[in-house]
């Protein structure tokens, strides 16, 4: 990965939140406050503004600057989720060119953060139903020797499907769980936004 | 949606230039969303600072002036603000004596003001943070988020405003604060959803004999749905709530506060007011002081909170200190 | 119909019980409908009384304190009351130097109070009125009932009541309170419908994308039916229905309020001030004080009044005196 | 007409009102505010209570305390308009026995009451334009020597008709002028309830 793919990336993600802004509002809405999608693309946007206009001399850069704006701009629960998530992966990329197994280590920080931060399992109905999956399949792809795209795509298919699975759970974290049993039967937002991450990752890797 | 709005993108902007225009003797930044008192930090008195998503007006805004906030940094609607709309706040009023936090317990608000605090902490301000959590709605175990912080939030902000006030110390201020929150309950049930401006629609559909019950301040739904009854049994069945929750003995004192969620007329207000009144007096409860009337509201949402807080001999005399704020004035 | 009440016919009494209860200072006579300052009538001072239907929240109940009513009597929901709780009003506060009541003008308001001055003024009690008629919805003309009386009732007892409280005399109190009357000028737009109890649905029906222009508070259609607008737009002609028929000249001083009529959130209302205070900033007109809230509500309607008022020298200490009720509350 | 006929007559009305109660409100609420037919269930409710209750020494003691519970029971504009009506009626009918012609004064002194109080000239799309009709209709049947009973049932006919001719005004008195031109294609309810009133009168004149 490059400094441009890693561009490539946060514009990706901008452009699918934008796109699926409603959608990610509406599942919100169903369990939670319904500002999810509203409050990614005003997120992305700006961190997109923000790496276009600076002159990052890393990939960690790129991702660190993104962390930063998302914190600086996001708020409600998925802005420090994301935010230091980003930041996390940023901080262990700190080179021009970096290879998969540094990207699939930054991934791992970045999930280590989100649970430290929230305090989330696997199975919490959480977007760590998406993430966790997400970096094993990233993990085991590079282990068996595929490269970025290869790698990018089996975590985006493994978030996807875990976000998916999010929908039978009932939510012990975040404000979907104030629905007790109620929060059953939604998928959950963050868990969907963070596939949307991922898919963005694979189609920058496909392309770059 | 039907709202005074220009845009949906501009509403907060908009109603945040508004209350500037009508409170000069505020300081509105429109740019960073930080309110404070318009003179600035005040010589030897511990700033009181708080902050949440906006929609819930007057909190927290409304609540900024003398003998309450120095200062109130409101988020988007519904999302708790930024750590850089915190540590400006804090910065504006910080007096030397440290700052105390009000956060209600949201994941999101939780974490906003936590990363503020650490940031506040490394340029070497004292900062305490107080957190509210008594909504019984939400059952406060690992499974969930937590209790969320709802009415209580005015009384907390108005009893530590006046302790900040008289000039007590910063833990001080912050103890106050959290026997404040210990010592109440909240139960909320919501009419109708309400509309954020960037939904433009109901947050949920609701028949029209139909309630939600056990509801939050963010329009989400509640812990169950049930069939309308009369006020009588409804306010009945929060007030058990409540109370299971925290039983209040006979003789015991309370401030009780009756919220309106921004979409119920006063009059309904206070019908559920009476009630709460007639049920404690049968538990022998009896209530010192009551606040009737729209103070943490969820936009256009019909509904109303019960708070009750079990007054503590200093309670009293805090909550009744002078106070002038747009949302809440009295004493000067 | 979506409301907390236990029934439509003991709505009223039942919010009037829980009024009473939240705010032992006043005397509520839940029988007769009258509700005064618990100590009587003040030697010495002139008694200000007013009342009308109820349904307005917090007028004219909450506007019952020192310094401003001295009594008020409810009528049934957008019903003005009938002539015995007005002279059972009077009575309770009559000092011996005579009452001003405060009217609005609508035809059972008139009509009723003025068979209650009647008989006091046969039992030797003096009585002057102030008619209140500051909506320009409606033509004063002789085919219509004349202009209605809307949200500047806010401002005549809000300053009336500040003239009786300093010791004016009866011609002089009511004297202030026809001048800032005649000085007023208000113009209301409805968003919804609003649901009496008794009717137990909307009085009329409203498409998502429409408004109605002209309302007055009881629940009627307006003049006119629109599109919903942008904030600005519809403020706009607000502003222009009220300066068309009262211009102000650049460098005049006005109080503005910008009431809601009882659903409206306050970021709405705060919305709507901002743009007040941009039109009448262009006209060179400066708000002086400006109030921002709900003050006389139309039960759940979402929409609201925006009321000027040009400022005369006396108009503005006599705002600014302290104020101690229900629903306004300065200075003490 | 006696006193029993007074007091059924109240009664007819408080029965004619209590049926008709919503389609009042009903009216109101297209031209008003939507209390017509709760302000009069609640005045007439208590005008039977209180003429039941009472020992009268004329036909004028009962439409007299008719009308003083209707001023001191209904409010808004119907509670004067009404209440005075009966007022003036009842101060004309002195006696334990009344004919025809003192009732038709009797009228006259109500609507002339009704006029001089709400100011309302026929055409105004008022009680006034059920009333006036009533009134001439009434006194033109007794000139003609016809009875109570006749009369009365001419008064009722003549209101109605007065009534339905509300519909297509403008209104120019009450709160239905508010609405200006939008007041035009609605029944004016005071007019509407004014016909109840003397066809109860009407009913209970046949029967007595
Ligand atoms: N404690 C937590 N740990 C991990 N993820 C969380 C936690 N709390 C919330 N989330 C995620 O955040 C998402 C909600 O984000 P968002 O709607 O933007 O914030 P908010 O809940 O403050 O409105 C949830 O769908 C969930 O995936
Ligand atoms: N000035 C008036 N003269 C005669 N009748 C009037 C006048 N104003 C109103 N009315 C009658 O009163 C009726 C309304 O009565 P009601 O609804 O009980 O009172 P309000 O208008 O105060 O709500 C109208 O339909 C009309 O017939
Ligand atoms: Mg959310
Ligand atoms: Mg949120
Ligand atoms: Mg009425
Ligand atoms: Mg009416």
């Amino acid at each position: 990965m490059d400094i441009e793919l890693a561009r490539a990336w946060v514009r990706g993600i901008d452009a699918a939140v934008e796109r699926e802004r409603e959608r990610l509002g509406e599942l919100d809405a169903a369990v939670g406050d319904g500002d999810h999608g509203e409050n990614l693309r005003r997120g992305f946007s700006s961190a997109v503004e923000a790496v276009e206009a600076m002159d990052p001399d890393s990939v960690g850069a790129v991702l660190t600057k993104t962390g930063t704006t998302l914190v600086s701009r996001v708020g409600g629960a998925s802005g420090p989720l994301y935010g230091s998530a980003f930041r996390a992966a940023g901080k262990r990329l700190a080179a021009e060119r970096v290879e998969p197994e540094d990207v699939g280590a930054a991934l791992s920080a970045a999930l280590e953060e989100v649970r430290r931060l929230g305090g989330a399992q696997t199975g919490d109905k959480t977007m760590v139903d998406a993430l966790a999956p997400a970096v094993d399949a990233f993990l085991k792809a590079v282990d068996s020797g595929g490269g970025l795209s290869e790698a990018a795509r089996a975590a985006a298919d493994a978030a996807e499907e875990g976000a998916r699975a999010t929908e039978p759970l009932q939510a012990r974290k975040g404000r979907a769980s104030y629905l007790g049993e109620r929060s059953i039967g939604h998928l959950d937002p963050g868990a969907v936004s963070t596939a949307l991450v991922l898919r963005a990752l694979a189609e920058a890797a496909a392309q770059g | 949606m039907k709202k005074f709005l220009n845009t949906a993108d501009t509403y907060l902007t908009d109603a945040l230039a508004g209350f500037a225009a009508a409170h000069p003797e505020l300081s509105v930044n429109l740019e960073s969303k930080v309110v404070t008192r318009a003179r600035g930090p005040v010589a030897g008195k511990v700033g009181l600072v708080s902050g949440g998503g906006s929609g819930h007006e007057p909190l927290h805004t409304g609540f900024v002036g003398e003998g309450m906030l120095d200062a109130a940094c409101p988020g988007e609607i519904f999302t708790s603000p930024v750590p850089d709309q915190a540590t400006e706040a804090v910065r504006a009023v910080d007096s030397g004596e440290g700052t105390v936090l009000v956060v209600k317990n949201y994941t999101g608000d939780v974490m906003n003001f936590e990363m503020a605090a650490e940031l506040l902490g490394e340029e070497g301000l004292q900062v305490e943070t107080v957190l509210v959590n008594d909504d019984v709605a939400v059952e406060d175990s690992t499974f969930t988020a937590g209790r969320r912080g709802t009415g209580a939030t005015l009384l907390v902000e108005k009893i530590a405003g006046a302790s900040a006030a008289r000039g007590d110390a910063l833990s001080e201020v912050a103890e106050v604060g959290r026997r404040v929150n210990a010592a109440s309950r909240s139960f909320a049930v919501a009419l109708t959803a309400c509309t954020t401006p960037s939904a433009g629609r109901p947050g949920f559909e609701l028949p029209e004999d139909e309630i939600e019950v056990g509801v939050g301040i963010h329009g989400e739904p509640g812990r169950r749905r049930e069939k309308l009854r009369s006020a009588g049994e409804i306010v009945s069945d929060m007030v058990d709530a409540i109370l299971d929750d925290r039983p209040l003995e006979s003789g015991a004192e309370a401030i009780v506060v009756v919220n309106g969620m921004g979409g119920t007329p006063l009059s309904e207000l206070y019908l559920v007011y009476g009630e709460v009144a007639a049920l404690l007096e049968e538990r022998g409860v009896s209530i010192v002081r009551s606040a009737v009337g729209d103070y943490v509201t969820s936009l256009d949402m019909a509904g109303c909170s019960i708070t009750v807080c079990e007054a503590q001999e200093d309670f009293l005399p805090l909550w009744d200190a002078p106070v002038n704020t747009p949302g809440l004035r009295w004493g000067v």
